[in-house]
């Protein structure tokens, strides 16, 4: 399923684009994301705890960069696994920037795939999740671009 | 006579009152329970494998992996009945989500689940193809290393100069229709039982086809056929779904490798999605007519979707998959190009009505699609079409006996086709739609069965048919009845157990009641004949001169010299007297031109029906709907209006609401509430049903013959109320809804 | 096992005690526990109906049942129906009307139909219909099914159960 | 390992069972969703709390200002009761869709609710209805109007450890007339792919009061009470009732599912709301003689 977001920020392109490019802080944005370290160059693993409906999970998984083309342009790949309910999602993210009125306007275009248990669980659930998670997180970023205390 | 009666299942009292023992419900000594590891990617390299994690758990027994087939005395790991391209568990590769990649075998089904769980599989995931059509393309995804552009067959069908035919018509029309992957629903799942003993395996298995699993047993663990033994439990349906060889492999290679104890495999209803599936199909579909309706030149080119392994689909490309998607129609040029191909989706195979369910969706609507750029009465364009009895068909066979037509009549009939008609006006529009369908059976295919007469006068059967609900072994007792004279109360039915009864290629494509009442009807001549034999000294006549009279013999003109068949047995010393009946057919199709004998005798189906479609959602009501079938000569006319009647049933859900859908090649539906089949608040509202018989005429099996018109009689039906042409199955309301305003 | 206990099931007619986890579905115990195999598992998520058994005259999927959710209520399987080795009128009634295939729905059905017979006049199509609509046939032979619940009804006696 | 079962008899048992193993716990009321996620083992509670033997969740109460349900009445009771049939048909009509039979006969409303399944037929109803869930938790009774109960599709306003108790239906005002539709795409078995309820109180033919709940289509009930606006005051006429159908499809924002995507769903939306209207303008839905149980 592609789920796509996007909406306008109060900060410059270059500021976006800095943030964006900071993997563990960018994470802690994500709702759910309890640690996330470098393995290496633009290498990621972390952990994911998510609730779908009644059904708790916890993906355990890499973050890669897989390509950037500052500060317009990021893609990205995540895969991850739960255990316990023999899952396993797979995402790939792709962020543009551009130069909008009053700032930037930020559009990701996330293409997900579960599979395991957990994807039998309905379609719509799981979307709706995923949709809400990246909302979320979309919402935090924007307040956190936008706050004076910002980095 | 025992034909023709409608006499209740054998088993009657014991299906009411529950009892009847399904594979589930058997209970060995020591026997263990098993739980198959599944593949969560479409298509992956296995990086690495580790059951110990899952060893240590307590209760778990043993667990297998593609290892264990390198070891001495290992058996083989690829199967097929045709392309051996199937592993019984993956190695270094899968396919398709749900491919079995190892499996544990425990104490207990807790244990088994857990050890499932804990066993590590790192995957690495490969891009993968779900489409037939986009998988043919140069740049997809290659399944098999071996079969490069994922077309394993092609096979043809050449019949007429193509080229004069389109030339010579007033109308081209070509379309392209589809239908989807779908799943059996057999209320009872698959299952095998599985036990070696002194060198000998034995298997318990809901299967359709016996001899089939026996002998690729045989020969994957390397043994003779007789160190097989497959014992089959009453169906809790099939369908097909419970054709060829399935699970059997897998629970066979685990009693392997428990060595000993029995080893049960029931499949959960989740894997049931993952385990056999329709074909996809895309089949464009050309022909050529002329003004006056006369078809001119048909052009058909299917690619069959056939999923990760080839299973049977190359057997059905020779045959069914050429000869299914034509239509009952005299056409002087003919060509079929039917594609064989692998995708990353579960295997697909024997259906229902296979190949001609897809078949007359293609051939069925795109008639009517034709009838109305003629401006033309579908009914009229069929009738100048339809064959009739010494027509020449697409593949140089004679058809002899041909009632396409009337088939189709008798259900038109029940939807007053002929009266002035009332289509209504404003949100609810009404319509009217017939199909009609051929259907090839096995060619070169054997049945043979004995007929065992005691001296109590008991007659035993021992056939090799499966009894799944069709009624099958109570039709067959009543041929073994009427051709033997013994009432039916003293038949008693053997089997499907190879050790005890004679071969039987498998209980498909409808042919068991045709060849193995064939083999029962040969059977009972040669016991007849024996029983003459014998007679003949106790009667101090020639055997010439004896005729049979009720289960007697007696001298003929001489009715008062007349000995009892019992006394016969008992004045010999015979505990019992045997014969052996053996039906085979000939046939088969030539690869390159599709020419030969594709079928011994052909089924006949049609369907007729009338819709009211809701303009606003585009939901379809089905007001009436009637199946005809050419059922020649039948034997139990309840249980032969009960397969009519569950093909209109079965057709209802294909045709409106069964799809496996998958995102990526996961299924995303895979359990009964997300995929749906029919209730009987499903039902038309008015349901028909007519087999047409000819006392002379052969004897018809009946599970499919009125299934697939279902689907394009509605489509039809659906265009004649609105005008909107459906040619994706299912028929969603959302499709109508989309089709209806433009969307 | 852990966390077994004591049941005192009231299954057609009789008191069984079983030792099971409480947590275990009421179909598991039925079948492995009291060897009542006429109830089977279908789609394991109450759609399909051959699990359905009558807990206190009413219909319920006992896959969707764990055991210790079952207080003292009387349960009824088909093992349960007619008496003295007889047929009960609505297992008659689908001899009669060959109103099954495979059969592996069946106990399901002739459960839901003895439930509307009881509980409701059984002359109304329309609680016919709420009462059998969730039990499934994939072999399709609704039509007949519909034809012996209607055999049954026009036959009824008092209450067998 | 398979969860251990509690079996309290009152309230407060129940509540201190849920505190004393949070998050292990779960309560158990009719199952037919608990024992489907945990055979399935999508859920691996240590403990079952079965609310069967609980007293205070049990009963209907019928007054002169609304109806009240224990948390533990079963659907079809509530399908099937004459009272609720005359005085609350929406309720009674949404409760009959569910699932078939024997999903009806286990399934309780509080686990119906609790559950927030977003294709189910009741809270639909209930919405409409302006029901009001009684809540007892760690923190003492608190009451939830159901339009704040449900956040999300299977995700409510219950916090840690709070169990459902008892919806209260507060009688519609007198001259109302209300129903439920149920909009299926596949069997007649299938589940909701749109589901309205309406409630309407007519007063010499002019709507006093409007109310449309719309779901299955969307993430959670919905109900748009400036689209219900529209009609108070006014005789239901043809343009009143499509200014409302198309208010709701135009506001809503709709999901994708097996029933139906999300743009089909807004025209169904529109088709369905349109009829349940008409049907209340023109009358009630009535029910079948035969009424059993």
């Amino acid at each position: 399923m592609v789920i796509r977001e996007a909406f306008t920020v109060r900060a410059s392109v270059e500021r976006v684009w800095a943030f964006l490019e900071d993997v563990p802080r960018l994470a802690t944005y994500v709702p759910g994301v309890e640690a996330v370290e470098e393995t290496g160059p633009d290498r990621y693993r972390g952990r994911l705890a998510v609730r779908i409906g009644p059904i708790s999970a916890r993906f355990e998984g890499v973050v890669r960069i897989i390509r950037r083309e500052p500060p317009a342009r990021l893609e990205a790949e995540m895969e991850g696994q739960d255990g316990a309910s023999a899952s396993w999602v797979k995402a790939s993210f792709l962020g543009t920037l551009e130069p909008a009125a009053g700032g930037t306007r930020l559009a990701c275009e996330i293409d997900l795939t579960l599979r395991g248990r957990l994807a039998q669980f309905g379609s719509a659930i799981l979307e709706a999740t995923a949709r809400r998670m990246i909302h979320a997180f979309a919402q935090r970023l924007q307040e956190a671009l936008e706050s004076p205390h910002a980095p | 006579m025992a034909i023709g009666r409608s006499v209740p299942m054998r088993d009657a009292e014991a299906r009411v009152r529950g009892t009847v023992a399904y594979l589930a419900d058997l209970r060995l000594p020591g026997m263990l329970t098993a739980k198959v590891v599944r593949s969560p990617f479409p298509h992956a390299r296995i990086r690495r494998l580790d059951p110990r994690p899952a060893l240590r758990i307590p209760g778990v027994v043993a667990i297998l992996t593609a290892e264990d087939f390198n070891r001495p005395g290992a058996p083989r790991l690829f199967y097929g009945v045709d392309r051996k391209d199937q592993p019984v568990v993956a190695r270094d590769r899968v396919r398709y989500v749900g491919e079995p990649v190892a499996a544990i075998v425990a104490e207990t089904a807790e244990a088994a689940e857990e050890a499932a769980q804990a066993i590590e599989v790192e995957y690495e995931e490969l891009p993968a193809v779900f489409d037939p059509l986009a998988a043919t393309k140069p740049e997809a995804p290659q399944v098999h290393e071996d079969c490069p552009g994922n077309v394993f067959l092609h096979t043809r069908l050449r019949h007429g100069d193509l080229e004069a035919g389109f030339a010579a018509a007033d109308l081209i029309v070509e379309e392209t229709y589809t239908t989807p992957p779908a799943c059996h629903v057999a209320l009872e799942p698959h299952g095998v039982i599985a036990q070696w003993a002194d060198g000998r395996l034995t298997v318990w298995s809901a299967t359709q086809a016996p001899f089939v699993v026996q002998e690729t047993l045989a020969e994957l663990f390397g043994l003779p056929r007789e160190a097989v033994r497959v014992i089959v439990p009453p169906l809790g349906g099939g369908y097909g779904g419970k054709g060829y060889v399935r699970l059997e492999p897998l629970a066979a290679a685990l009693a392997w490798k428990v060595g000993g104890r029995p080893v049960r495999l029931i499949l959960e209803r989740s894997e049931e999605f993952v385990t056999l599936t329709r074909h996809a199909a895309c089949i464009r579909i050309r022909t050529g007519v002329r003004r006056d309706g006369t078809l001119t030149a048909r052009q058909v080119e299917v690619y069959w979707g056939a999923g990760a392994y080839a299973d049977i689909t190359p057997r059905l490309l020779r045959g069914a998959g050429l000869v299914r998607v034509v239509g009952p129609y005299r056409i002087p040029a003919v060509h079929v190009d039917a594609y064989g191909v692998y995708t990353n989706l579960p295997p697909a195979g024997p259906f229902r009505g296979t190949m001609s369910f897809e078949g007359a969706w293609a051939y069925e609507s795109h008639m009517d699609t034709i009838a109305h750029e003629l401006g033309m009465d579908p009914l009229e364009l069929r009738r100048r079409n339809l064959l009739r009895p010494g027509d020449r068909f697409c593949t140089g066979e004679v058809i002899e006996e041909a009632f396409f037509l009337e088939c189709l009549e008798a259900a038109v009939r029940c939807v007053g086709w002929d009266q002035p008609y009332e289509k209504g006006e404003g949100g609810r529009r009404r319509g009217r739609g017939l199909a009609v369908m051929m259907k090839s059976t096995l060619p070169r295919s054997r049945s043979e069965c004995r007929l065992v007469l005691w001296a109590d006068g008991v007659l035993e059967l021992h056939t090799g048919t499966v009894e799944m609900g069709q009624g099958a072994h109570t039709a067959l007792a009543q041929i073994a009845a009427a051709e033997t004279g013994i009432p039916l109360e003293r038949v008693q039915v053997i089997g499907p157990d190879t050790d005890r009864v004679p071969y039987d290629a498998t209980t498909s494509a409808s042919r068991s009641t045709s060849m193995m009442g064939t083999a029962i009807r040969e059977a009972a001549l040669r016991l007849k004949e024996e029983m003459r034999r014998r007679a003949a000294p106790l009667l101090e006549a020639d055997p010439e001169e004896l005729i049979l009279q009720g289960t007697g013999v007696m001298v003929r003109g001489r009715p008062e010299v007349w000995i009892a068949w019992e006394d016969v047995l008992r004045r010999h010393g015979l505990e019992a007297l045997e014969a052996h009946g053996v039906f085979e057919t000939q046939g088969g199709l030539d690869p390159e031109t599709g020419q030969g004998i594709a079928s011994p005798h052909w089924h006949q189906g049609a369907g007729a029906c009338e819709v009211e479609v809701d303009i606003e959602t585009g939901k379809v009501r089905i007001l009436r709907y009637c199946a005809a079938a050419y059922a020649g000569r039948v034997i139990n006319p309840a249980l032969a209006t009960l397969q009519n009647e569950g093909n209109v049933v079965f057709g209802l859900g294909q045709a409106l609401m069964e799809q496996i859908l998958f995102d990526q090649g996961q299924p995303v539906n895979a359990n009964m509430s997300d995929y749906q089949i029919p209730s009987l608040r499903d039902l038309p509202e008015v349901l028909e049903s007519v087999l047409l018989e000819s006392p002379e005429g052969s004897i018809h099996g009946l599970g499919e013959m009125t299934l697939p018109p279902v689907a394009p009689a509605i489509a039809n039906a659906i265009f004649d109320a609105v005008g909107v042409r459906i040619r994706d199955l299912p028929i969603t309301p959302e499709k109508i809804w989309r089709a209806l305003h433009g969307e | 096992m852990a966390n077994r206990e004591r049941f005192a099931l009231h299954v057609n007619g009789q008191i069984h005690v079983v030792e099971a986890e409480p947590a275990r579905r009421l179909l598991d115990v039925l079948r492995a526990d009291l060897g009542l195999t006429s109830v089977r598992e279908g789609c394991g998520i109450g759609v399909c109906g051959a699990c359905t058994v009558l807990m206190d005259g009413r219909p319920v999927s006992s896959c969707l049942l764990l055991v210790s959710q079952v207080h003292g209520q009387p349960i009824v399987t088909v093992e349960g129906l007619g008496g003295n080795g007889a047929l009960h009128p609505v297992q008659q009634a689908f001899v009669e009307h060959f109103a099954f295939q495979c059969a592996y729905c069946t106990p399901g059905f002739i459960l839901s139909i003895v439930a509307w017979l009881e509980q409701t006049s059984g002359q109304d199509p329309e609680s016919l219909e709420e009462y059998l609509s969730g039990n499934l046939c994939r072999c399709g032979s609704y039509r007949n099914i519909l034809k012996a619940a209607w055999a049954a009804a026009r036959n009824r006696e008092p209450s067998r159960l | 390992m398979r969860p251990e079962v509690l079996h309290p008899a009152t309230l407060s048992d129940a509540l201190a069972a849920l505190a004393a193993y949070g998050e292990e716990a779960r309560p158990l009321a009719g199952g037919t969703a608990l024992v489907l996620l945990l055979h399935h083992r999508l859920i691996a509670p240590r403990v079952l709390v079965c609310l069967e033997e609980v007293r205070e969740l049990r009963g209907l109460q019928f007054a002169e200002e609304g109806i009240q349900i224990g948390a533990m009445v079963r659907l079809q009771e509530l399908a099937r009761s004459p009272q609720i049939r005359e005085r609350l048909p929406a309720l009674a009509l949404a409760c009959q869709e569910v699932g078939n039979i024997r999903i009806r006969n286990q399934a309780t409303l509080g686990g119906n609710l609790a559950e927030a399944d977003y294709a189910s037929d009741p809270p639909i109803a209930l919405m409409a209805l302006e029901a009001i869930l009684e809540v007892h938790g760690p923190n003492g009774p608190r009451e939830i109007p159901i339009a704040e109960f449900f956040r999300g599709p299977y995700t409510t306003a219950l916090e840690p450890g709070e169990l459902i108790t008892a919806v209260r239906i507060p009688l519609p005002p007198p001259g109302s007339r209300m129903t439920y539709l149920k909009f299926r795409t596949r069997s007649a078995e299938d589940r909701p792919c749109v589901g309205v309820a309406a409630v309407v109180a007519f007063e010499d033919g002019i709507c006093r009061e409007l109310r449309i709940a719309v779901g299955a289509a969307c993430e959670t009930p919905q109900r748009r009470p400036e689209v219900e606006r529209l009609a108070v005051g006014r005789p239901l006429t043809e343009a009143v009732i499509q200014a409302i159908a198309q208010g709701y499809a135009d506001q809503i924002e709709t999901l994708n599912d097996l029933r139906g995507s999300a743009a089909y769903r807004k025209r169904m939306i529109e088709v369905h709301v349109r009829r349940a209207l008409e049907e209340v303008r023109d009358g009630h839905r009535s029910f079948g003689a035969d009424a059993g149980c």
